[in-house]
């Protein structure tokens, strides 16, 4: 036999490459002619070690087995012995059979695989079931405009006046935080060193108290001043971050 | 492609994707133009409300979902594991329509709205995924603004924020009240 | 409820599952005998077929479920995530139909028949969850039983283990010839 210079299929296993040798040579499963089997079987061996293909143990114990098979072919039979003599290959013929069996359904099998592969399901769903009242979607536009609304009503009993009504008689005061950060850092340039409350002293107005606070929260956020105390409950105070 | 064909494909498509579907995805998925796929919606979602199947079609903002038909909820309640309960309190609600109205709106916002603290309401509607960051603020302290998902609009049948009904003649009834008030 | 009615809340039970859902669940969600309700499926399912609508139902192991049908698969895969490649090697296969066809069966019953030790594709076969593990065997050892999963029939699109192509036939007509022969 020619030496072999075609890639080698990967075999599955000694029983697979068999297969492929019953094939090849266009072989009767059931009248193996073990002498020529066994030397292609060989040669195949050989050659998968050449190529550094893993050889595993089984390849080899078949390898064993068909040796084995043959030299019991090859001993002469004793006519005289009257009960037939079960044929050597019959085993491996066992074997055979029933490895092609499964290597035939493994197609069928990747056939439909193939074809259901093309089928999507959808992933379980996490439900909500509220139990009582019923789920949210229950929920009619109704409860939210309700709920809306009530809280409009509620505003107007609660809350001051709106705003929007007192337009006529007092101009909205504008405070600017970026202006009480700028006397923020005025006071520091006269003093190194001042205490919160001095932030605001002679402030009355609601809105410039608020500013104030924000551009003293602003200017820490910004690390452009530091603010400490020397003890708890103490006096906060505040410094430039330069200073510190 | 026969319509038939487009239909049925559009279909496995809302099923498998699970989730909204926009116009675009799948007009190019199906090849087709805007014009004929939205009639070819339209003829779906009619078919499947004319039959009163167990399944529809919803729209939410230029995309299609599968769902359940509200009909058949009691029949799918029995089915599935109940999770704990999902109901959402008088305060909730009053938050998620103050955040469905104003959006996007800051936690200020809407605790001047209500008059009181709203964060617990808030942070319920996030985690329902009805609520959610839109950004935020460009003003001290960049405070984060709210918005309802596309959750919300699921949970309410609403199209798109534009399709809350209005509620502003209302509005404008109470500020008018509040007026002759003072 | 009329039979349209059930119909369209078992298309709404399954549609919410997601998964498959036992005979017995729609039966008691339904309140409707095992009889009555595998022939309103058995309508539902050639409806499904004879419109050829983008969904289907199939059933498995006395479990409906819906999903997508095969003839779409091109258009829904060009909107939804690629699946991870489902490739499954020739001895992987082997290594299936091995098991599919003797379970359950243990490592070892695998081997003698591949005549190659098969613990590699066995573990894929489990990773992917065709494959999954049904006990042991009473004898020295207690060696592990291996048998298919319902995923392994959703896969392949068998309803049940009983469904799977007869291969038995080649086995005996193989039999006899090498009994004559020897």
């Amino acid at each position: 036999m020619n030496k072999l210079s075609f890639k080698l299929p990967a075999f599955e296993g000694p029983l697979d490459l068999l297969m492929h040798l019953i094939q090849k040579n266009k072989i009767n499963i059931y009248d193996i002619p073990i002498a020529k089997i066994t030397q292609q079987y060989l040669l195949y061996l050989e050659n998968m070690q050449e190529m550094d293909l893993e050889v595993s143990s089984e390849f080899l114990m078949m390898a064993a087995s068909l040796l084995y098979i043959k030299s019991k072919m090859l001993l002469p039979k004793h006519q005289d012995e009257e009960d037939e003599e079960e044929d050597p290959r019959q085993e491996l013929v066992n074997k055979l059979l029933e490895y092609k069996k499964y290597k035939q359904m493994s197609k069928v099998l990747l056939q439909r695989h193939d074809h259901y592969q093309h089928v999507f399901f959808k992933e379980p769903q996490t439900l909500d079931f509220p139990d009582d009242p019923p789920q949210i979607i229950a929920l009619s536009v109704e409860d939210l405009i309700k709920a809306f609304n009530s809280v409009l009503i509620r505003r107007s009993r609660l809350a001051p006046p709106h705003k929007a009504s007192f337009d006529e008689i007092v101009r909205y005061k504008r405070v600017s935080v970026e202006q009480k950060r700028v006397e923020i850092m005025l006071l520091l340039k006269r003093k190194r060193e001042i205490t919160l409350m001095e932030v605001f002293v002679d402030t009355y107005d609601r809105p410039e108290i608020v500013a104030k606070f924000l551009a003293v929260l602003d200017l820490i956020k910004a690390d452009v001043i530091y603010a400490f105390q020397s003890e708890s409950d103490g006096e906060i105070y505040i410094v430039r971050s330069s200073e510190r | 492609m026969r319509i038939k064909e487009i239909e049925a494909s559009i279909e496995g498509i809302l099923f498998a994707a699970g989730e909204a579907v926009s116009l675009n995805a799948l007009c190019e998925a199906l090849e087709i133009d805007k014009i004929t796929l939205k009639s070819i919606m339209k003829r779906l979602m009619d078919y499947y409300q004319f039959e009163r199947r167990g399944i529809q079609i919803i729209e939410i903002e230029d995309a299609y979902q599968l769902c359940t038909r509200p009909e058949y909820y009691k029949y799918i309640k029995k089915l599935t594991r109940p999770k704990p309960s999902q109901y959402l309190s008088g305060a909730a609600l009053e938050t998620l329509a103050i955040i469905a109205y104003n959006q996007p709106v800051t936690r200020s916002n809407i605790e001047q709205i209500r008059g009181v603290n709203s964060d617990g309401s808030l942070n319920k509607l996030i985690e329902r995924g009805l609520v959610e960051e839109k950004g935020r603020l460009d003003a001290p302290g960049k405070p984060i603004l709210f918005g309802t998902t596309q959750s919300f609009l699921r949970c309410f049948g609403f199209k798109s924020i534009e399709d809350l009904p209005d509620i502003d003649n209302n509005q404008h009834n109470d500020q008018l009240k509040i007026q002759e008030k003072v």
